[in-house]
C-alpha cells in the first residue's frame, strides 16, 4: 500500500503571484490530509518556515514535485526558480502567471520606470515629495543591503527555466491538483513533458451550459453591469465580451456558472500560437457592420482591447510585451 | 520552428528564357536553395515548364528519392497544375509540391538585379520552408452537368449556342431583350464583304429557335447563381410581355388593332428614329415572333381604361394582361456570357452637338438609316427629309480620348468606311472621313480601306475640334461646319456640310457590374469582363466554368467575336466531354475532438456548408459544399478548423522562412 | 442667407459697373454679402502667366482669410478671379508639393488654410440656389421680345467650373429667361474674346471680337450679356473701332447680365450703371 | 537578420504581403505581365481569401521583422467568396485598435482592396508604403521581443 512506498517530496513556491494559488493548494480541504498521507510538504514560504538556504542545500533532484506559482518579476522569483530546477524532478508552473505570466503580466504594457513612476511618485495613497525610489544596493552604516532587483519585463516561468508541466487557471481548481497529485502518487503515465495539465482540451464554450446559435451579430459590446442577463443565452450574444470561444476549459465555467464572463485565465489550447489574437479574432468574427464606421463603434465598445485579449497571456504570448 | 527530416526537397528554378534570367540571378539561388534545410537537389534550368525541364523533375526524384518539389518560375495561376502534374508523375503527391512566383512577383516588376536576387531567396527559402509541412491530398472529381447556360443572344451567344447544341449540348439561351440579333440586327451592310447583315443572321435566329437542344429565354435575365463548375444553380427571371408566348404567332393583328391608331413611341429598334405602338413588335424578323406590351406606354396599364382593342383582335387569346415575373430554376454545368456591349453615349462628347444639331448622328442611327427595312426605307434623307448633299463622318467619337475613353473601339475605322460607302451609293453626296489614324488590321481590310480612297470618299487626318452651326461665309450659311486641324497639311479647316456622322466607340454594357457580380467574375479597368489570361486563356475566367465571348470581352467586330463564341464553345464542350471536374482540395474541416459547439463559424460561411450537428454539439462542415476560402479557419478559437493546402503550420512556416535566414 | 463677397481689382476699376448691378441685385433678392477683409489681388494674368506659384499662393492668402468665416461661402463674380481661386484649390487639393510649399508660406504669416471654403459665382448662387423661378417673380418688368446672347468667354465655365455646362453653357440663358427675355442661341458662347490681346497684338484682338459681335448681331441678338469684366470691356470699347475698320456695322449693346436683370427687377438704369456705358444699353430702357 | 540587411543597399523596408487569390494577387501578377515597377520590399504570401488571414499571421510575421504588413483583397462587394473581405476588415480594425495598444506604429500595417484589374494600385500602394515605413524606420518589434529587459 501507499504507506509503504517511500514519500514524495513536495514543494510549493510563490513568484510574483497575488497569493491565490497557495490558498487554492489549501482549499483541497480535507484531501489534503490525502495529499499529505502519500507526501511531505518541503518548502512552503506561505506556511512553513523553511528559509532559501536550506532548499539551496537540498540534493539536487531531490524535491519530487515543485509548484511553482507566480510569473517572475525580479530577481529573487528568477534566483528561485532556477535553484527549484535545480532540485525538482518534475517543475510545474502552476497557476495563470507561472503560465503565461497572468495579471502581473500586465505590467509589460509599461515599463519598469512607468511603474515605478505611478508607485513612487502618482500614486494617490502616497506621500513622497522626494520621489525616492528603491534601491537595489545601499551602503547604510549597518553595512551593504541589497534588495531583489525589479525586472522591466514581466516573465513566465518557461521563459526562465525549464518547464515539465504547466496548470492554468487563476488560481488552478483545487480537484484538479488532486486528481494530478494522486495520478502521480499512483504511478500512472505522466504525460508529454511540456503539457498543459489538470485542464480539458476543448474551449470553454464544450462545457458552457448557456444556450448557443450561429446568430452572432454583435454591433455593439457591453459591459456585464449595463445590460440585464438573460441568464440563459451565450454572453457573446447577449453583447458581454466573453473570452470562451478562445480559453481552455477545466474550471468548470465557473465565470460563466457565475454570471459573469470568462476572462480567459485558463489560456489557449494546445498548439494556438497567441491566445490574445485567437481571441481576437474569433470576437471580431462574430461582429456586424460592413462600413469601417459600424465596425469601429462596435470596437468602440471594447474597454480596452489588448488589456482584454491579453489578460491573462501578455508575457507569453508572440509580441512578450508593450513595443515601445 | 517545428521540423520534419524526412522531407526531401527538389528545388528548380526557372530561367524563363530571359524573362527571370536578366533581372534575377538564378544560379546564385540555386546554391543558395542547395543549403537550405531538407534541399536534396537545387537546379536551374531554362524553360521548366517544357518537356525536359519536366523530365528532369522525374528522373531526379527517382534518383535522389525526393519527396516535395519546389519549383521558381512564374505566377502559380500560369503553371502551377503544369508542374502539379509533374509531380505526380514523378510519383509524388501533387500538392507535395509548391510554386514560388519570382517572374510576376520579382524579376517582371524589379529594376534592380540585386534586390530581385534577393527577393527571391527569401521567396524560395519560405516556399522550401512551407512544403516541408504540405500534406498529401487527393483532388475530388465531381461530374459535370452536360447542360449549358448561354447569356446574351447576340451574335456571340447565338454562334456558341448552335455550336454546343450541334454537338449535342442543352442550352439555355437567355436574352435581356424581347428578341435576340444584338446589335448586328440593327446593321444593314457588313464590312469588308457588304454582305447583308441580316441575310447571314437571320437564318441563325431561327435556327436558334427551331434547335431542338436549345431552349430560347427571350426578355428574361440571370437573377442568381450559385454553386461551382460542373454544377451551377441558375435562376433566370422572365419579363411580363403579357403575351403567352406559346400561344401568339406573331401575326400582327394586335398591333393593327391597338388604340393607337398612329405609332406614337419611339422605336428602340430603329434607334429613335421612328415610332411603335405600345404593343409591338421590334422588327419583323424579331425572334421568337412574339409580339410584347410596354406597360410604360399601354393605355391599361396607365389608366385602366382601355377597351383592350389588341387582346380582342387576338384569335389565339394569347393576352394575358395579368402576367407577372416568373422566376425559373436551372441546373447546368458551364455557363457562357456573351452580353455584349453599349455604344458609346454622343452626348458625352458635346462639343460634336450631337442632341443640339438635329443633323448630327450616330452611326448607329445612320446604320438604320441606309438599311432598306429601316426608318426611311434605305432612303437617307435628314430630319427635314432633304437629301444630304456633304456628310462629315467623324471617326474616334468617345474613344482614344483622356476625357472618355482611352481605349480604341477596333470596329469604328471600317464601319465608318463601310457607312462612307454606302452613304456614297445612296445619296452620292461629298463624304469626308475624319480620322486620327486609319486602322484597318483584318483580313480584306486593308483593301476595302483601299477600295473607298478610290470612290472618291475624303479622308482627312485629324481630330475634330467641334461641330457647330457657326458660318463665317456665305458657303458655309444653313451649314453644319466641322472644325479640325489637317495634320497632314497642317492646317486648321473648316468643312461644311449637311449632316455630321459620329463613329461612336464601344463601351461596356451599363449593366456589365451588375453581372460581373451575379457570375463572381472580375472586370478589367475600363469595365470589360476580365479574361484568366490575355492570351493564354482569353475566353476563360477566373472562376472556372464560366467563359466570355464577344463585346463584353472587349471591342471586337463580327468575325471576331463569332471565332471567340467558337472558342467559348470549344472550352465548355471539353470540360462538358472529360465528364467530370476535379476540385481544389483546398476545403476545410472540423476536428470534433477539439470544436466546442460555439457556432461562431457558422455564419460565416456564404455558402452554409457548415451545420451544427446538435446530438454531437459540434459544427460540421460538408466539404462538397465549402469553397475552401478559409474564413471560418481563423474565426475557430479552438484551432479546431484546418484548411488544406493553407494550414495554420504552412503559412506560419512560410513568413517564418519569409523573414528568417 | 449671406455670403462672402470678394470684388477683385476689376470690379473696383474697369468693372466697376458690374459690382455696382451685382449688388443692387443681390439686395433686391435678399442675398446679403459682406466683402472679404484685407484682400489681395487674385492673382490672374499677369502672376499667373510669369509665376504661378506666385499666383496661387496670393490667391490662397485670400483663401486662408476667407476661412476664418467658417461656413459661409465665397461669391466671386469676375471670371478671372474665379477660375484662379478654382485653380488654387484644385492645386491644393491634388499637389502636396504645393500644399505644403503654399501651408508653410501662410503659417509664416500667421494663416492656415484647410480647404474648406466654397468658391461660387453669381450665376451659380443665382441659377443653382435662388432658382430661375425665384428669380422669375423679381422681374416687374419682364423683357418682353428682347434677344439676348449670352456670353461666357474663355475662363469662366472651363476647365474647373462644374455649375453649368462645360460645352454649352445655359444658366445667363436660364436667368434671360426668367427675366421675360428670348436667349439666342450661338455656337461662340464660350469663345475667347482675346483678353488683353487688344492692347498687345490689336489686329488680332480685334479680328476676334468682331466674329463675336457680328455672330451675335447676325443671330439676330439685341444686347450681348456677360459675365466677365475683361470680355464686356472688349466687346463694348472696340465695338465702334471694329465697324469702322471693317467697314461693317457691328455695333450692338454689351452688358453684364446683373445690369440686365436689374433692368427687369426695375431698379433705375442709374442704378445699375448704365449710364456710364459706351455702347448703346440705354436703348433698352 | 535578413538578406536584405545583408546587401550592402540603403535600408529597404521588409512587407509581408497577405494577398487573396482573385484580386489582388491577380493584381500583383498583372502589374507583372504590365511591367509596372515598383519597390522591391513585399514578399507575397497567397491565400484564398483575405478572409483567411488569421490576426496570429499579423503578429507572427512582425515578431519574426516584418517591417510593414500588407493585406490586399477584394473590392468591398466584389469578394469572390461574397463577404470574406467583410470578415477580414472586420479583424483588421480589432487588430489595428491592439497594435496600436502594443505601442507598435498603425502604419505599419495596411488594408487595401486592390482588384484584378488594378495592377498600377498595386504598384502604387507598394511604392507610399515602402517610402512610409522608410520614413518610419525599420521595425523595433523583433529585436523588443528577442531581448529581454530586467
Amino acid at each position: 500500500m501507499a504507506q509503504d512506498k517511500p514519500k514524495l517530496k513536495l514543494a510549493v513556491y510563490w513568484g510574483a503571484a497575488c497569493g491565490g494559488c497557495c490558498v487554492s493548494v489549501l482549499d483541497v480541504h480535507e484531501k489534503l490530509l490525502d495529499i499529505l498521507a502519500h507526501a511531505d510538504l518541503v518548502f512552503w514560504p506561505i506556511a512553513l518556515d523553511i528559509k532559501y538556504q536550506d532548499v539551496e542545500q537540498m540534493p539536487d533532484q531531490s524535491i519530487d514535485i515543485t509548484l511553482f506559482n507566480g510569473a517572475v518579476r525580479n530577481s529573487e522569483n528568477e534566483h528561485m526558480a532556477h535553484v527549484l530546477r535545480r532540485k525538482s524532478r518534475i517543475l510545474v508552473a502552476y497557476g495563470s502567471c507561472a503560465y503565461l505570466g497572468g495579471i502581473p503580466g500586465l505590467a509589460n504594457f509599461y515599463t519598469k520606470e512607468e511603474v515605478f513612476r505611478r508607485v513612487y511618485e502618482e500614486s494617490e495613497s502616497l506621500d513622497n515629495p522626494q520621489k525616492i525610489h528603491p534601491l537595489p544596493e545601499n551602503e547604510v552604516t549597518e553595512g551593504h543591503l541589497h534588495i531583489p532587483s525589479f525586472y522591466n519585463d514581466v516573465l513566465t516561468l518557461a521563459q526562465v527555466v525549464d518547464v515539465d508541466y504547466f496548470i492554468p487557471g487563476c488560481p488552478p481548481q483545487s480537484e484538479r491538483l488532486v486528481e494530478v497529485f494522486m495520478d502521480i502518487v499512483n504511478g500512472s503515465d505522466l504525460p508529454l513533458k511540456g503539457s498543459v495539465i489538470g485542464a480539458s482540451s476543448k474551449v470553454q464554450c464544450d462545457e458552457c451550459k448557456r444556450k448557443k446559435s450561429d446568430k452572432k451579430g454583435i454591433t455593439r459590446f457591453y459591459r456585464p453591469w449595463e445590460v440585464t442577463d438573460d441568464g440563459m443565452t451565450c454572453l457573446n450574444e447577449q453583447g458581454i465580451l466573453c473570452m470562451g470561444p478562445a480559453t481552455r476549459a477545466g474550471c468548470g465555467v465557473r465565470c460563466v456558472e457565475g454570471n459573469a464572463p470568462c476572462r480567459g485565465c485558463y489560456g489557449p489550447l494546445d498548439g494556438i500560437g497567441d491566445a490574445g489574437t485567437r481571441i481576437l479574432s474569433a470576437i471580431a468574427s462574430m461582429l456586424d457592420g460592413k462600413e469601417p464606421e459600424e465596425i469601429n463603434r462596435a470596437i468602440d465598445s471594447i474597454v480596452d482591447p489588448a488589456g482584454t485579449f491579453y489578460r491573462f497571456s501578455l508575457p507569453g504570448s508572440k509580441l512578450r510585451r508593450k513595443v515601445s | 520552428m517545428p521540423i520534419n527530416d524526412e522531407a526531401r526537397v527538389g528545388f528548380y528554378i526557372c530561367h524563363c528564357g530571359h524573362n527571370i534570367a536578366n533581372m534575377v540571378d538564378v544560379t546564385s539561388v540555386a546554391e543558395y536553395a542547395a543549403k537550405l534545410p531538407n534541399v536534396v537537389l537545387s537546379r536551374d534550368y531554362k524553360y521548366m515548364c517544357s518537356d525536359p525541364g519536366q523530365e528532369m523533375i522525374l528522373k531526379d526524384a527517382e534518383v535522389f528519392k525526393l519527396n516535395r518539389i519546389v519549383v521558381a518560375s512564374c505566377s502559380p495561376l500560369l503553371h502551377e497544375n503544369t508542374f502539379r502534374n509533374a509531380t505526380a508523375k514523378a510519383g509524388i503527391n501533387q500538392f507535395y509540391f509548391q510554386m514560388v512566383n519570382i517572374r510576376e512577383n520579382a524579376s517582371w516588376v524589379h529594376e534592380d538585379k540585386e534586390l530581385a536576387t534577393v527577393k527571391a531567396k527569401d521567396l524560395v527559402r519560405a516556399a522550401i520552408s512551407r512544403v516541408v509541412f504540405h500534406k498529401a491530398l487527393e483532388k475530388k472529381k465531381v461530374p459535370v452537368n452536360p447542360d449549358v447556360l448561354i447569356v446574351g443572344g447576340g451574335i456571340s451567344g447565338i454562334s456558341a449556342a448552335l455550336n454546343i447544341a450541334n454537338a449535342g449540348k442543352k442550352v439555355y439561351l437567355v436574352e435581356k431583350d424581347p428578341t435576340i440579333g444584338g446589335y448586328m440586327a440593327k446593321f444593314d451592310k457588313t464590312f469588308p464583304t457588304l454582305d447583308c447583315a441580316a441575310c447571314i443572321l437571320t437564318p441563325k435566329m431561327s435556327a436558334v429557335l427551331k434547335h431542338p437542344g436549345i431552349t430560347l429565354m427571350s426578355y428574361s435575365e440571370v437573377a442568381a447563381v450559385e454553386g461551382y463548375v460542373g454544377n451551377y444553380q441558375v435562376k433566370v427571371t422572365r419579363k411580363p410581355r403579357y403575351i403567352i408566348e406559346e400561344k401568339c404567332v406573331g401575326c400582327f393583328a394586335c398591333i393593327d388593332a391597338c388604340i393607337f391608331k398612329e405609332a406614337k413611341f419611339s422605336d428602340e429598334f430603329n434607334e429613335g428614329l421612328s415610332k411603335r405602338k405600345p404593343v409591338y413588335i421590334p422588327f419583323p424578323q424579331a425572334t421568337p415572333q412574339v409580339v410584347l406590351i410596354d406597360d410604360k406606354t399601354c393605355i391599361h396599364f396607365k389608366t385602366g381604361k382601355c377597351p383592350q382593342s389588341c387582346a380582342k383582335a387576338c384569335d389565339r387569346n394569347a393576352f394575358d394582361f395579368d402576367q407577372k415575373p416568373v422566376t425559373q430554376e436551372l441546373e447546368v454545368g458551364t455557363i457562357l456570357l456573351c452580353t455584349g456591349f453599349q455604344p458609346f453615349d454622343a452626348a458625352r462628347a458635346p462639343y460634336y452637338g450631337y442632341g443640339r444639331y438635329p443633323n448630327v448622328y450616330t452611326s448607329l442611327e445612320v446604320e438604320r438609316l441606309v438599311n432598306a427595312s429601316g426608318p426611311t426605307g434605305g432612303n437617307v434623307v435628314l430630319r427635314d427629309k432633304t437629301r444630304p448633299k456633304s456628310i462629315g463622318i467623324i471617326h474616334c467619337v468617345g474613344s482614344r480620348d483622356e476625357k472618355t475613353n482611352k481605349w480604341c473601339s477596333r470596329v469604328c475605322c471600317m464601319y465608318s468606311l463601310k457607312l462612307a460607302h454606302l452613304l456614297k451609293e445612296h445619296t452620292d453626296a461629298e463624304i469626308y472621313n475624319f480620322y486620327i489614324d486609319m486602322r484597318t488590321p483584318g483580313k480584306g481590310y486593308e483593301e476595302f480601306y483601299d477600295k473607298l480612297l478610290n470612290e472618291g470618299v475624303h479622308f482627312i487626318r485629324g481630330r475634330v475640334a467641334e461641330v457647330s452651326d457657326w458660318a463665317i461665309n456665305e458657303h458655309e450659311k444653313g451649314k453644319l461646319v466641322i472644325r479640325a486641324e489637317d495634320t497632314l497639311i497642317g492646317m486648321v479647316r473648316r468643312i461644311p456640310v449637311d449632316m455630321v456622322v459620329l463613329a461612336v466607340g464601344i463601351e461596356p454594357g451599363k449593366d456589365a457590374q451588375d453581372i460581373r457580380r451575379v457570375f463572381n467574375i472580375s472586370c478589367s479597368n475600363e469595365g470589360f469582363f476580365l479574361e484568366r489570361h490575355p492570351k493564354l486563356a482569353p475566353v476563360e475566367t477566373f472562376t472556372d466554368g464560366i467563359f466570355i465571348a464577344g463585346a463584353c470581352q472587349g471591342p471586337k467586330d463580327i468575325p471576331d467575336s463569332v471565332a471567340q463564341a467558337g472558342a467559348a464553345a470549344a472550352q465548355a464542350l471539353a470540360l462538358i466531354d472529360s465528364g467530370f471536374v476535379e476540385l481544389e482540395p483546398n476545403t476545410a474541416f472540423i476536428n470534433e475532438e477539439l470544436c466546442c459547439g460555439c457556432q461562431v463559424c457558422i455564419n460565416l460561411c456564404p455558402y452554409h456548408a457548415i451545420t451544427f450537428d446538435e446530438t454531437k454539439s459540434v459544427s460540421h462542415i460538408n466539404e462538397a459544399i465549402c469553397k475552401g476560402c478559409g474564413t471560418c479557419v481563423a474565426a475557430c478559437g479552438s484551432g479546431a478548423i484546418t484548411q488544406n493546402l493553407f494550414e495554420d503550420q504552412q503559412i506560419l512556416s512560410e513568413i517564418y522562412g519569409l523573414l528568417v535566414e | 442667407m449671406k455670403y462672402l463677397y470678394y470684388p477683385g481689382c476689376s470690379l473696383k476699376s474697369s468693372g466697376k459697373l458690374y459690382e455696382i448691378s451685382l449688388l443692387a441685385v443681390l439686395k433686391r433678392l435678399g442675398v446679403e454679402v459682406e466683402e472679404l477683409e484685407n484682400w489681395n489681388c487674385c492673382g490672374a494674368t499677369n502672376y499667373m502667366s510669369i509665376n504661378e506659384s506666385y499666383a496661387i499662393e496670393i490667391t490662397a492668402r485670400n483663401l486662408a482669410i476667407a476661412e476664418r468665416m467658417v461656413g459661409i461661402e465665397m461669391i466671386v463674380p469676375c471670371a478671372a478671379c474665379f477660375m484662379g481661386f478654382l485653380k488654387t484649390q484644385k492645386y491644393m487639393e491634388s499637389d502636396p508639393v504645393t500644399r505644403e510649399k503654399v501651408n508653410d508660406l501662410l503659417n509664416k504669416a500667421g494663416l492656415s488654410y484647410t480647404g474648406k471654403v466654397k468658391i461660387r459665382h453669381p450665376l451659380d448662387v443665382l441659377v443653382n440656389h435662388l432658382g430661375t423661378d425665384a428669380l422669375a417673380k423679381t422681374a416687374e418688368m419682364p423683357l418682353k421680345g428682347i434677344k439676348v446672347a449670352s456670353y461666357y468667354g474663355c475662363q469662366l465655365i472651363r476647365p474647373y467650373a462644374t455649375f453649368d455646362d462645360q460645352w454649352n453653357p445655359h444658366t445667363m440663358d436660364d436667368i434671360a429667361r426668367a427675366m421675360g427675355a428670348t436667349p439666342v442661341d450661338w455656337p461662340l458662347k464660350s469663345r475667347c474674346c482675346s483678353g488683353s490681346m487688344t492692347s498687345t497684338m490689336t489686329g488680332i484682338g480685334l479680328r476676334m471680337n468682331y466674329v463675336i459681335l457680328k455672330e451675335a448681331k447676325s443671330r439676330g441678338a439685341d444686347v450681348i450679356i456677360t459675365a466677365c469684366p475683361l470680355c464686356q470691356f472688349n466687346l463694348e470699347c472696340f465695338q465702334g473701332k471694329i465697324s469702322r475698320k471693317l467697314k461693317e456695322d457691328v455695333r450692338i449693346p454689351v452688358m453684364y447680365f446683373t445690369q440686365l436683370m436689374g433692368l427687369a427687377m426695375g431698379i433705375p438704369a442709374k442704378q445699375l450703371g448704365l449710364k456710364q456705358m459706351l455702347s448703346p444699353s440705354l436703348v433698352l430702357t | 537578420m535578413s538578406t536584405i540587411e545583408n546587401s550592402n543597399k540603403d535600408w529597404s523596408p521588409r512587407i509581408i504581403a497577405f494577398f487573396c487569390n482573385w484580386c489582388t494577387y491577380t493584381a500583383s501578377d498583372l502589374a507583372g505581365v504590365s511591367r509596372l515597377r515598383y519597390a522591391p520590399t513585399t514578399r507575397v504570401i497567397r491565400v484564398m481569401c483575405s478572409g483567411r488571414i488569421d490576426p496570429e499571421f499579423v503578429i507572427e510575421a512582425f515578431t519574426q521583422g516584418a517591417d510593414g504588413i500588407l493585406i490586399g483583397g477584394c473590392h468591398p462587394g466584389d469578394c469572390h467568396y461574397s463577404e470574406g473581405n467583410y470578415k477580414c476588415l472586420r479583424r483588421y480594425h480589432l487588430l489595428q485598435r491592439v497594435i496600436g495598444q502594443m505601442g507598435i506604429d498603425q502604419r505599419r500595417l495596411r488594408l487595401e482592396w486592390i482588384s484584378a484589374s488594378e495592377g498600377k494600385r498595386l504598384q502604387e500602394v507598394v511604392n507610399e508604403m515602402t517610402e512610409t515605413l522608410r520614413q518610419l524606420g525599420p521595425s523595433p518589434i523583433k529585436e523588443v521581443v528577442q531581448t529581454v529587459i530586467k
